[in-house]
């Protein structure tokens, strides 16, 4: 099949789903990952936004989290204190995508500033939910383009939690779960005993030198380090057809 | 008993200098209309409160009526960034902006805390984060039963919170449905509320379905019947989101003749929201309507 | 994925000797016919915790299946008190009743917090009370903003909750309207969930009207069509409350061989809700029927 | 007019409130007295019910606070927590009638146990939500019948707190508010600077001697000591025709 990078990443993100969990959408690729998973292996997904809408059923793919389709045909809709309270932080919630400016080698996020908080370089959006989400989920997912802007040894702020300084720091600070791997246009990342991300697999054409050259410090890769599966036919049917016609979140091969 | 006025007249009464202000709503209902009269009156030095602050806020801090924004995450969402609001953040124009930052759930817990006359709310949140280094009103708090811990966040209670809803009686008793957001205690929390609605509807209609009332009429001081007022923004069942209006944005946004056109042209060129719906035009509105979907309807029963 | 069952077997497999449960309901909705069934199945040792602990766990008590009350407020509500519980807490009879006591405030916001997964809730409660003193999850807690305090309570979280609804699909996606009292943060908090409900309905009714839905189908464990499940309490719409009976177990409990005569009637006497609501008659049933009294429809609208 | 003392009780108490107040209403006389107060002087009255219905309209008077009467009709119903945290705590509501087995001279109200806590002699239904009540409304009604057994010098337990142990007593706490009025059988008894409670108006046909009698502590009386006003005949008419006609809350004059 001739697929793109950003197809790749998608159909990757969505094979991370599995059919019983209840997965917190974020906009975007993982909003096309979800529908992907949820119109192929896992039927029953359920799909949570931080707006508050369950069980939702986009008819279309929304721009923001917070679309009338989003709403209309959801099983249920909390006000954001419930969302928040009883859905994220009581632990219903069993994955959660987020993105960021930066995410260092253990998987913590920056989308609050690049330089100094108070004299910033760039001034991010901020958190929005991804704090608690990344404290809250089981399962962390991460999609972004590699660089080495973008995966520093150490963002310069922390904005949402993954090991913080390994896999102990983050369970002394009482917290669950944690970064789960971190798809990127060159590999899938994932994180090893002491919390450090290490490469899982290469994407097919992405070579070790490649993720070297974009990656902020010297990334280990694994034991027997894989090839990422390519998407099927049926994956790209529905990125191309249904969920995507109009390259909004991916470019798309002929 | 009626509270009817014009947004003229809510914004005009309600709205002080200096006050900080709550133009409630998460993607869903944002009070647009009601900003734009407040750039229209030149309200200044105001300090902006939300989640997520949105177009509506980015327009209100490049007409310079902004001093300060408490917020949680300040993008377009789905597109990027909020480009007056950076400029204002980053580098003082058009005027400095202080900042005070949150979580969304961390603010959400602190308007709770305001709507519940709380001096603390706790939560599981900001955990592992560098974000209460930086806001005095987020503290770690330890529980009086365990080893355990969490965050607490201090009350926030807005001079004036702006709300809207589908539909309210000429008191303020009103019904909302679809996506709820904080709409409820951001009115709850504040001193002065200013309710809009795209429909007046009897208090007989709010009585039949109380479930679905999100806010009852002591606690509202100013109805607007304003159609349309949420434009981009949307009303469940009424209209859908303008996306291309949030999309158009950022390009006309990263500039700052531009913005000043487009304020010239959407705000201070209309009078209200009806000459702005007019500006519109029909097209554009037909676009944007839903077909009809109704609830399964339930039974209240009237008992003797 | 349909969860329907009998509530024989819902009771059965979700109840176990020992456990916490909480029937849940304020006025409205209040699961009669699962507590009969409790004690049909005689469970034993069963820490019953409500609010209003009502006729229901009057008559759990007076059937010897409990062995602490955990509540606010036990009494017959608009009658006068529980007998059977007060014979239990004043006397041992038919089993010693540990008690462990609230406000209403403070149960609720202890169920809020054991919904939430907090170590503890915060409120303006208890203030100037004696009640503190005897309850060790009580405790003062002061702001970490200010030289204001409030008491703090411990979370509860009940091995069971069986709560009532109107309608649920048979995934447990369910639809409440009326008093909702403390029925979803009971279901939010709770391990095991069993869902009774007047009605079955289609998934698709419930997705007509989300903001409608107390409880969605990930925290249901049992869902059991029970109709006339709640009487003496009632079902907004569906029947009005049997106050009669109400007033008739004042008498009926001040006696324990009557309660054994009721209980032998009324519980043991019947195989199950069906049996009792035949037992109740056309009559009684036609005597508490409401007439319709529909909500205003809402549109959701059908967004491309 | 002929009337009865519990006719005179139920009509003393309407005329505590005022048009313009929220007030939580109790089951009862207290129902009662809100009904008359909504149907003749206070039509702006609006009913708040422990069980969360706001702005009920009840076609019968119920027998519970969750009766459906108060659900069908009503301008708005919140869960409980909304309906403590939001209404009561927040100060939205400015009257609570509230009863008990013991009231003493600052007001301060027994409804748990007569005796000793751990082992009572009467174990009685405790708080409800009438200690948060008693807390934060500006105006606590009681209305019960005058005996020496219901009127103690100091109550066994307190439940809610009145004055707690004088006006200052209750300030420290951080409480405003406090109680009103006392209508018993007998008399309407108000509060002193203190925050004692004394005698403001004896009842047609009761004497000092019979409120000393049956008050448990030497009771004081207002310097112009009065009568409380005879019920009117529409405010007999609405309890007797439509609020009461079954004599469950009051007996009633011929």
């Amino acid at each position: 099949m001739n697929y793109t990078k950003s197809e790749l990443m998608v159909v990757a993100a969505a094979r991370e789903l599995e059919n019983d969990d209840s997965v917190l959408v974020g906009i975007g690729k993982p909003n096309l990952a979800c529908n992907v998973a949820k119109r192929t292996h896992a039927p029953e997904l359920k799909m949570v936004y931080e707006s508050g809408t369950i069980g939702s059923n986009p008819s279309s793919p929304p721009l923001s989290i917070g679309d009338p389709v989003l709403a209309s045909g959801a099983v249920s809709i909390e006000p954001m204190r419930n969302g928040f309270n009883y859905y994220l932080q009581a632990g219903r919630l069993d994955v959660g995508f987020l993105g960021g400016a930066q995410i260092d080698k253990y998987g913590n996020i920056n989308s609050t500033v690049i330089g100094d908080y108070d004299d910033p370089t760039v001034r991010l959006p901020g958190s929005g939910g991804a704090c608690e989400i990344a404290g809250h989920v089981d399962r962390t997912l991460m999609v972004t383009p590699h660089s080495e802007r973008r995966f520093p040894e150490e963002v310069d702020f922390i904005t949402s939690p993954g090991f913080v300084d390994g896999r102990e720091g983050r369970e002394e600070l009482g917290l669950d779960g944690g970064p789960e791997a971190v798809i990127t246009d060159l590999a899938v990342c994932r994180f090893d005993e002491r919390g450090e991300m290490y490469v899982d697999t290469l994407h097919p054409n992405a070579s070790r030198e490649d993720v070297r050259a974009e990656t902020g410090w010297e990334i280990e890769f694994a034991d027997d380090l894989g090839t990422t599966p390519e998407p099927n036919e049926e994956e790209l049917r529905l990125i191309r057809e249904d969920l995507d016609p109009n390259e909004m979140y991916t470019d798309q091969a002929e | 008993m009626s509270k009817v006025t014009s947004m003229h007249d809510a914004i005009s009464t309600g709205v002080s200098d200096g006050d900080s202000i709550y133009l409630a709503g998460f993607t869903h209902l944002i009070p647009f209309a009601a900003g734009h009269e407040i750039i229209r009156q030149e309200k200044r030095d105001l300090e902006l409160i939300r989640a997520t602050p949105d177009l509506i806020y980015d327009q209100l801090i490049a007409a310079g009526c902004a001093r300060k924004a408490t917020f949680s995450w300040a993008g377009n969402p789905g597109v990027g960034s909020l480009p007056a609001f950076r400029r204002a953040a980053e580098d003082g124009i058009p005027t400095e902006l202080e900042l005070e930052e949150y979580t969304h759930f961390g603010l959400i817990a602190a308007l709770d805390a305001g709507a519940s006359n709380l001096p603390f709310a706790p939560l599981r949140g900001f955990i592992g984060s560098d974000l209460p280094e930086h806001n005095d009103n987020i503290a770690r708090i330890e529980s009086p039963f365990d080893d355990d811990y969490v965050y607490a966040v201090a009350p926030i209670q807005p001079d004036v919170a702006v709300i809207r809803a589908q539909r309210a009686d000429d008191a303020g008793n009103a019904h909302l449905w679809g996506i709820q957001g904080e709409v409820k205690i951001a009115g709850l929390a504040a001193d002065t509320v200013i309710l809009s609605v795209e429909e007046l509807c009897s208090e007989e209609t709010i009585r039949s379905d109380p479930n679905r009332t999100v806010i009852t009429s002591d606690d509202v001081d100013h109805v607007v019947h304003d159609p349309y007022g949420s434009h981009p923004s949307y009303a469940q069942g009424y209209y859908g989101r303008d996306n291309e209006a949030y999309i158009e944005w950022a390009e006309i946004a990263s500039d700052v003749d531009r913005v000043e056109a487009w304020l010239d042209e959407w705000v201070y060129g209309v009078e209200n929201r009806r000459e702005y719906v007019e500006k519109l035009g029909a097209e554009r509105l037909l676009d944007l309507q839903p077909e009809h979907s109704y609830a399964t309807p339930i039974d209240m029963g009237a008992y003797r």
